[in-house]
């Protein structure tokens, strides 16, 4: 039983933080069957506060604890969403999802189709992911590559808190199992890769302008977050901002597109815009062999290929495990995407 | 009546062989649909084989204990209808769900290329306004090979007769790069023909094959004699450091000496070739310089100097280069070293040279004869450590008493084992043969 | 209902021009084919399209004709008023289209083509089910040709049924209307409506655009729109209909100035074009590339999906019978491991109005937006002899070719008998010829033909008879 | 102490193998009617002797005695054995189409038809399902029509599944049967979360989810004991002790010395050991624990005593591993033999009857094969179309698997 849209669309300063929990906050008042569970989201609201509150106002029924099991969570998440239930269960770190990979490959992405439509699991599982914030190889992992190599999954990242609340709202809403991402280092403000400079909050960035009611990001949709002629720019999460800061400092007119959705992508918006510049760069945190940059690599070789002036360059995390100390030599900062941007441009 | 073949099921888990356990009937036997026929196992389990058919049994596919491959007749029976196998006894039914052939000549266009065309790109009927120029964004280049020069303005549709078109598409051409002879650059078969010679001899040259490319391989083994050869060069390369000393004597009065014996004695000693003499001149050389004539072990370090001179004459056979030798040249004059020569360079070519006539040399001398270059680095034939090699005759203007006057003049380029002969002996020895050839009467004085 | 299930190499859905000509090809060429057809083979074009409607045409021009020598007749000819058995007319035209489909269907069984009764629906992107008598057959292909041609264009307010009818039914009339109004001034609408004029039927044509036959240049219409006047045609330009009035037996209608009135008809014929048929048979799941309306195909005929075909109407303009069967032809042959590609360098269009209109290749106008510096040149036939004897002087032949190097782009005509001058039109710009290989011909004399050297004579500069 | 003997490993063993008769002791069975039936809302403590001890209600003699007799009438036990008898004639059937390639797999469940036959009968229309592959007694008892069966196990152009599942793993929201996932116990925590939502909801439908012996090891099995007593969720857990597992002996899947009911009260869960070959039990615990369930006090962990006298599947041949006569003296016997003892005895069955239905039985499953076979079979390709492959991945197909399908070409 669904309310009508709220019309107003009056908007206040959030982090990406507020916004999910506005997101969710809007979903449980919307909908009956939304329920939300997880490790420590409950009475406390979660490990990066993104639950809070939503407890005292909802009650236990729609948003509470549940047992340290991934497999468990995500498992009896799927029986609720076969019931009828809308359920957006958390797994406190992308790192820890490896246990409940079954639930999530065998069962949830393919109860449509075994069943031939017959039962079907529209639950939503948010992870919070990345690095950048001195997490170590535990707590800073970017495993979407993992994800889109599963159909029936569709695969989300946001960047910003605008797109965040968005799209959590069109995951919930979505019939298909989603899986949320959501960079750390991007909760607070927009990071680009200058760690040594001080943080910048949401609340001084147009992106940070966040509408209070209901409204959705399309899925399936990609948005150029910087018009440009040198060359392109594919990327997600918190390598926008990186990607941003490296065509200023490199003063290279890249257009950066910004998937938003991972799986299944927005072909037709990348193609179109290699076409017109005829160079691509590819960036993001994960490992780089077999990353998700790979896939998006081929795509563009198979449908560009005529208009590629040079070689497509991908810049990505080391294939090492994420390390804790050498947090900057791992992440791939301004100075490795300008580099590389430099290379595609001279080919 | 007609019959119908069981074949041996594939019971999963891509099991290849079965044996047959038990047969639960015989030929003759009439047999009910699901009525168990046969027993067989795989290395996993015995299964039970029921009939799906009523009939009676005609043949069994197999001995018991026999293996029979999955899809192999297992047991013919005789139905009612038509059955499902042609009632020949021996010949198994030919899998019906073959691909029905196509008639020869049918080549279905391989899907690769299907594949290729899958990304469609809508091309404008003739009659209706032709496409608007290509739209802002970087046209694809065109994906013929490398273009030879634009005949047309680019995107120009070439003017040909249907019928050229046609032989063009079997042809596999693109009549873009095709030059026309007729009217408006109109393109005929004489254009098409001549574009497919030039095509087939190479980048635009004309149409004969002096520049066709070619890349052709062919792997011969090196074996026997040349795989000797080539073992002894390295060897000899490796082992030894090469010091190569190249001297300018005029031979002149050698020649001329040479040619006044050749009248004189030519009929009953036989004709003498500049070689015997050098020979001689070298005999006597060795006797000042008897290092030279000597053979070094590396490993036992030991270098042993032989009073007897034997010369290897280097000679080249069909089987590859030889060396006979001529067994102490130092008690042979000119016309006896000339005759043993002969017969070593015949008996080698021929392949009878008995195994002492092609070892034992104590120095070597190697001549390319006409081809002798003007300078060479000879290879020492090892153990030895030296040896001598001939260059050709040339006649050049040489200063002599203060005036330009012609004279004969070859060269002699010697390469020497410097572990045990230093530069000036080597120097010294070769100037002393020179000295001989200089002046040829030395050469029959002691 | 049995289902069995057959299998081949090529299937065929549509047994009309470029379907038929598709499968013989394939047969000649060895490969195993199925053609199916829902209703005739020849379909539009040999039923209820091409052919009907020349016979159709022709029975009025003698009609006509003999009309005239009840009159005052230049050729002295004294005739009575002649009165016609429509019927009989139309039992001749289903003769000659009976000799044509039964023509075909020989060439088919001639060449091994398994022909199939019946609507086809298709299943998958190589399997096709088609209901016949009860029983489904289900056929399964490695190539799937899409021949499925074109239908009339219903106006929504103007459904057809009654006495509103589509070309298809105005080919076979049981009897005579005393006021047909026709909407649409097209080919067709013009083709049937000088026809049905010249069979003394009083005819109403409402064309929204600003002249008729809008689709060519100003100069070809003209003659029609002549002939049109002289022939007794009312023809309301700027106008469109609305619908039915006074219980159908009328037409509400609206002129350019908004004024709407009642036209009365006792037949109304709708001809606003034709539309390709993509429902019915399970295209759509198919899920294809379309243009529009219409099917994707590039220069080789293929869609977007391995080994499916289209041709003819179904892919779009121009929608004419000969267009599909070249088509057809160089898919059989495709599929037969030959190298083809469609790149006519042009495709003749007839119109068999009264005078007829023929266009080939690029008119002087479309030369113009390509930004081709052209020479054009016409021929008026009122100087030419054959078409004095033959009462028909009206109307010319145009030829454009371009300035630099006299290459014919394009050849036009309207008048008397023109058609049959098509075929040295498209000859000549297939062949790349240039004005000077027309202008050095020997044309005969005195035939419509040498008109058109004259037409090159004078672009060069040198007409002799003008 | 003295200097300590060298370690060795202890790997279990059944008592039985080829050409060893098995000693069934370990099995621990109880006398019929000896086992007292506690209230529903006993503490789940209470249970431990019921999880170690075995419930049974028939004896050998065939007669209904003790306190969990639940008094059925007849025509429940008619319909009983009625669907009993129909699952194993079915059963048998479909291997025999298996044998001649009609269908590419399938596994039966003889000697097991009374656990899910009875259970399907104690629970409720809507309760929800979440079984193995074992389980085709559910369907047959809430009467699935077998026609529907046989076209999923042909995989033919009437298969509901789209030809998409290996046989026998059927899905059928309408009779609350979830749908069989191939991968082992993860339906367990699915079942749980079912029945979580329903009290969220504040429904009156319960869950009932299934593993078997072998499967427990599994650590979706653990966390579903975990989730169903940490939120008291209205679900029955069935543990389908069948003694094996392909050819794994329940011992490797820790049955040995401990029975795996006694898991759940370890886990905080109410836990009872029944006869799974006893008719009368069968129905009478599923009835306790659907009670105890609907009535807001938590999960119940049940242990079906059986044995799986035919192979794991098409592809298993037992007398590799285990005694081939081995069921014909399995203490518990045969569920249909002993409830039809038990009719006879009440005077409410005759031989003449039971040869009557089973006749009737063959060929109502014949006639259904038959049917199904018009349709087409995996044989003659008459298959759903390639093209449907690529339904049903996501809701709405995306543009990259409509380019897809346009290459396959179908």
């Amino acid at each position: 039983m669904k309310r009508d849209i709220d019309k107003d669309l009056k908007t206040t300063p959030m982090t990406m933080i507020q916004a999910l929990r506005s997101a969710m906050d809007v979903m449980l008042g919307r909908d009956d069957d939304v329920v939300i569970y997880g490790q420590d989201v409950g009475y406390f609201g979660g490990v990066f506060r993104v639950t809070d509150g939503l407890q005292a106002k909802y009650g236990k029924h729609r948003c509470f604890d549940a047992p340290i099991s991934e497999g468990g969570i995500v498992g009896t998440a799927v029986g609720m969403a076969a019931y009828g239930l809308r359920p957006v269960v958390e797994i406190q770190f992308a790192d820890y999802f490896y246990p409940a990979t079954d639930q999530i490959v065998s069962e949830a992405a393919r109860l449509r189709y075994r069943s031939a439509g017959d039962f079907t699991a529209p639950l939503t599982i948010r992870m919070p992911c990345g690095g950048g914030i001195y997490g170590g190889q535990t707590h800073s992992q970017s495993p979407e590559a993992f994800f889109t190599h599963v159909c029936g999954l569709r695969t989300v990242m946001p960047s910003n808190p605008y797109d965040a609340k968005g799209l959590l709202i069109a995951a919930i809403e979505n019939d298909d199992p989603v899986i949320f991402l959501e960079p750390k280092r991007l909760y607070n403000g927009p990071f680009d890769g200058h760690h040594d400079r001080p943080v910048v909050s949401w609340s001084k960035h147009p992106k940070g302008e966040v509408p209070d009611g209901y409204y959705t990001v399309p899925l399936d949709k990609a948005a150029v977050f910087r018009e440009g002629a040198d060359l392109t720019v594919l990327t997600y999460g918190t390598m926008v901002w990186v990607s941003e800061a490296a065509a200023q400092e490199t003063g290279i007119d890249a257009e950066i597109i910004d998937l938003r959705t991972l799986w299944p992508l927005d072909l037709e918006t990348v193609v179109a815009s290699v076409q017109k510049t005829g160079r691509c760069v590819v960036v993001h945190e994960a490992t780089r062999t077999s990353g998700f940059g790979a896939e998006l690599a081929a795509l563009v070789q198979e449908h560009c290929f005529y208009h590629l002036e040079a070689p497509i360059e991908r810049v990505t995390g080391w294939d090492t495990p994420y390390p804790h100390a050498q947090e900057w030599a791992y992440f791939p900062g301004p100075d490795r995407v300008g580099a590389a941007f430099k290379r595609a441009m001279e080919a | 009546m007609g019959q119908h073949v069981i074949k041996m099921p594939d019971l999963g888990e891509g099991i290849a062989e079965v044996e047959v356990v038990a047969w639960r009937v015989q030929p003759g036997d009439a047999v009910v649909e699901d009525q168990v026929l046969a027993d067989v196992m795989t290395d996993k389990a015995t299964v039970e084989i029921p009939s799906p058919v009523h009939g009676t049994v005609v043949a069994l596919g197999g001995k018991v204990g026999e293996s029979l491959a999955v899809g192999a007749e297992l047991i013919r029976l005789e139905v009612e209808g038509a059955g499902n196998a042609p009632s020949t006894a021996k010949a198994v039914a030919p899998a019906a769900d073959e691909p029905a052939d196509l008639p020869h000549g049918f080549v279905p266009e391989p899907a690769r290329v299907a594949e290729a065309t899958a990304s469609v790109a809508q091309t404008a009927p003739a009659v209706a306004p032709p496409a608007p120029p290509p739209s802002p964004s970087r046209p694809a280049p065109a994906r013929a090979p490398a273009p030879a020069p634009a005949l047309r303005a680019a995107g120009e549709k070439p003017l040909a007769a249907p019928a050229v078109r046609k032989r063009a598409w079997d042809l596999g051409i693109e009549l873009q790069y095709v030059a026309g002879s007729g009217p408006a650059g109109r393109i005929t078969h004489a254009d098409l023909d001549a574009h497919v010679a030039g095509h087939r001899a190479g980048r635009g040259a004309a149409s004969d094959t002096r520049y066709a490319e070619l890349d052709g391989e062919e792997a011969i083994p090196v074996i026997g004699l040349r795989r000797k050869i080539a073992e002894k060069m390295q060897l000899a390369k490796r082992q030894i450091p090469h010091f190569t000393y190249v001297e300018e004597v005029d031979v002149t009065e050698l020649e001329a000496l040479r040619g006044q014996l050749n009248a004189r004695y030519g009929e009953e000693r036989g004709k003498l070739t500049l070689l015997p003499l050098l020979m001689r001149a070298v005999v006597l050389a060795v006797r000042r310089f008897p290092d030279v004539n000597a053979r070094y072990d590396d490993q036992a370090n030991v270098v042993t100097r032989y009073q007897a001179v034997h010369l290897g004459i280097a000679t080249q056979t069909d089987a590859g280069l030889m060396v006979p030798v001529v067994r102490h040249a130092e008690a042979r004059d000119p016309w006896s070293s000339a005759a043993e020569i002969a017969r070593l360079a015949d008996a080698a070519r021929q392949g009878k040279a008995a195994r002492d006539e092609l070892s034992g040399s104590t120095l070597t001398i190697t001549s390319l004869g006409p081809l002798g270059g003007i300078v060479s680095t000879p290879v020492i034939n090892h153990p030895e450590v030296a040896i001598v090699g001939v260059n050709r005759i040339v006649d050049r203007p040489v200063v002599k008493h203060g005036g330009m006057v012609a004279r004969k003049l070859m060269n002699l380029s010697s390469s020497f084992d410097h572990r045990v002969i230093d530069g000036m002996v080597a120097a010294e020895f070769i100037q002393t043969v020179r000295g001989y050839l200089e002046s040829p009467a030395t050469l029959f004085v002691e | 209902m049995a289902v069995t299930t057959e299998s081949t190499t090529l299937l065929v859905i549509g047994g009309g021009p470029g379907g038929y000509v598709a499968a013989i090809r394939a047969g000649q060429l060895g490969i195993p084919t199925v053609l199916v057809e829902g209703a005739e083979l020849g379909g539009t074009c040999l039923n209820i399209g091409c052919i009907p409607s020349k016979a159709l045409i022709h029975a009025a021009d003698a009609f006509h004709q003999a009309a005239s020598y009840a009159g005052e007749s230049p050729l002295g000819i004294r005739a009575g008023a002649p009165t016609i058995d429509v019927t009989q007319t139309v039992a001749w035209k289903d003769g000659i289209v009976k000799r044509l489909t039964g023509g075909v269907g020989a060439l088919l069984k001639k060449n091994g083509v398994t022909v199939v009764r019946g609507w086809a629906r298709i299943v998958d992107g190589k399997t096709v089910e088609v209901e016949a008598g009860g029983d489904a057959v289900r056929i399964r292909c490695e190539h799937l040709l899409l021949a499925t041609g074109s239908v009339p264009v219903e106006l929504p307010f103007l459904p057809f049924g009654g006495n509103v009818v589509s070309s298809t039914e105005a080919l076979a009339p049981a009897t005579l209307p005393e006021h047909l109004v026709v909407v649409g001034a097209g080919y067709i609408g013009l083709e049937l409506g000088i026809a049905y004029r010249k069979l003394g039927v009083r005819v109403t044509v409402v064309e929204a655009a600003g002249r008729v036959l809008p689709a060519y240049d100003d100069d070809l219409a003209k003659p029609v729109a002549a002939s049109l006047k002289r022939l007794g045609v009312t023809v309301h330009l700027e106008s469109s209909v609305l619908g039915l009035a006074d219980g159908g037996r009328g037409v509400r209608m609206k002129n350019g100035g908004g004024e709407e009135s009642v036209l009365a008809a006792d037949r109304v014929l709708v001809a606003v074009g034709r539309r390709p048929r993509t429902d019915g048979y399970g295209l759509e799941s198919l899920l294809l590339d379309m243009n529009g309306r219409h099917v994707r195909i590039d220069n080789q005929c293929r869609t977007s999906m391995r080994n499916v075909w289209a041709i003819g109407d179904l892919t779009g303009e121009p929608m004419l019978a000969h267009r599909a069967m070249a088509q057809g032809e160089m898919v059989a042959e495709i599929i037969a491991g030959k190298r083809r590609h469609f790149t006519p360098a042009a495709i003749p269009a007839v119109c068999f109005t009264d005078p007829e209109v023929v266009v080939v290749g690029m008119t002087p106008q479309e030369a113009a937006t390509l930004g081709m510096d052209c020479i054009t040149a016409s021929f008026p036939f009122s100087a030419n002899g054959r078409a004095m004897t033959l009462e028909a002087t009206d109307g010319f032949v145009r030829v454009v070719a371009r300035r630099d190097n006299h290459v014919i782009v394009g050849w036009q005509a309207v008048g008397g008998a023109v058609s049959e001058l098509s075929a040295a039109f498209v000859q000549a710009i297939e062949m790349g010829a240039q004005l000077e290989d027309v202008g050095g011909t020997i044309h005969a004399h005195p035939t419509l033909g040498e008109a058109v050297q004259e037409a090159a004579l004078r672009a060069l500069g040198h007409a002799l008879h003008v | 102490m003295s200097q300590s003997q060298p370690l060795s490993l202890h790997v279990p063993e059944p008592t039985g193998r080829p050409g060893c008769k098995t000693d069934f002791s370990y099995l621990d069975i109880h006398a019929a009617g000896s086992t007292p039936r506690p209230p529903v809302d006993v503490h789940y403590q209470e249970t431990a002797e019921l999880a170690a001890g075995m419930i049974r209600v028939l004896d050998d003699d065939g007669n209904a005695v003790g306190p969990w007799d639940p008094g059925l009438d007849r025509d429940t036990l008619r319909f009983g054995l009625r669907t009993m008898m129909k699952t194993r004639i079915f059963d048998a059937r479909m291997v025999i189409a298996q044998r001649q390639k009609k269908l590419s797999f399938y596994m039966t469940c003889l000697g097991e038809e009374a656990i899910g036959t009875a259970h399907a009968l104690a629970l409720r229309d809507g309760d929800m399902c979440f079984p193995t592959y074992r389980q085709q007694s559910l369907l047959m008892a809430r009467e699935y029509p077998l026609v529907d069966m046989v076209c999923q196990l042909l995989s033919n152009e009437a298969d509901p599944l789209k030809g998409r599942q290996l046989p026998v793993m059927y899905s059928v929201k309408a009779k609350g049967f979830f749908t069989i996932s191939g991968n082992l116990a993860t339906q367990i925590p699915q079942a749980v979360g079912w029945a979580m939502a329903s009290a969220i909801k504040g429904d009156t439908k319960i869950a009932s989810g299934w593993i078997g012996d072998g499967a427990t090891a599994e650590s979706d099995f653990h966390t579903g004991l975990t989730f169903a007593h940490v939120y008291q969720a209205p679900v029955i857990l069935n543990v389908v002790n069948n003694q094996w597992a392909i050819s794994t002996f329940q011992a490797i899947a820790g049955g040995e010395s401990v029975s795996f009911a006694s898991r759940g009260v370890g886990a905080g869960i109410a836990s009872l050991r029944v006869d799974g070959n006893d008719f009368l039990a069968v129905y009478a615990a599923s009835c306790w624990a659907a009670e105890r369930a609907r009535s807001n006090l938590g999960p119940t962990l049940i242990e079906w005593v059986t044995y799986r006298a035919g192979p794991h599947s098409t592809s298993d041949d037992p007398s590799r591993y285990r005694p081939a006569d081995e069921w014909t003296y399995f203490p518990l016997g045969d569920p249909i033999g002993r409830l039809r003892r038990h009719l006879v005895a009440r005077g409410w069955w005759s031989d003449a009857e039971h040869d009557a239905l089973q006749a009737e039985l063959e060929a109502e499953v014949v006639a259904a094969q038959k049917e199904a076979e018009r349709h087409g079979t995996l044989i003659d390709g008459r298959v759903p179309s390639a093209a449907s492959m690529f339904e049903d991945v996501y809701k709405d197909m995306p543009d990259h698997l409509r380019r897809q399908r346009q290459q396959l070409g179908v």
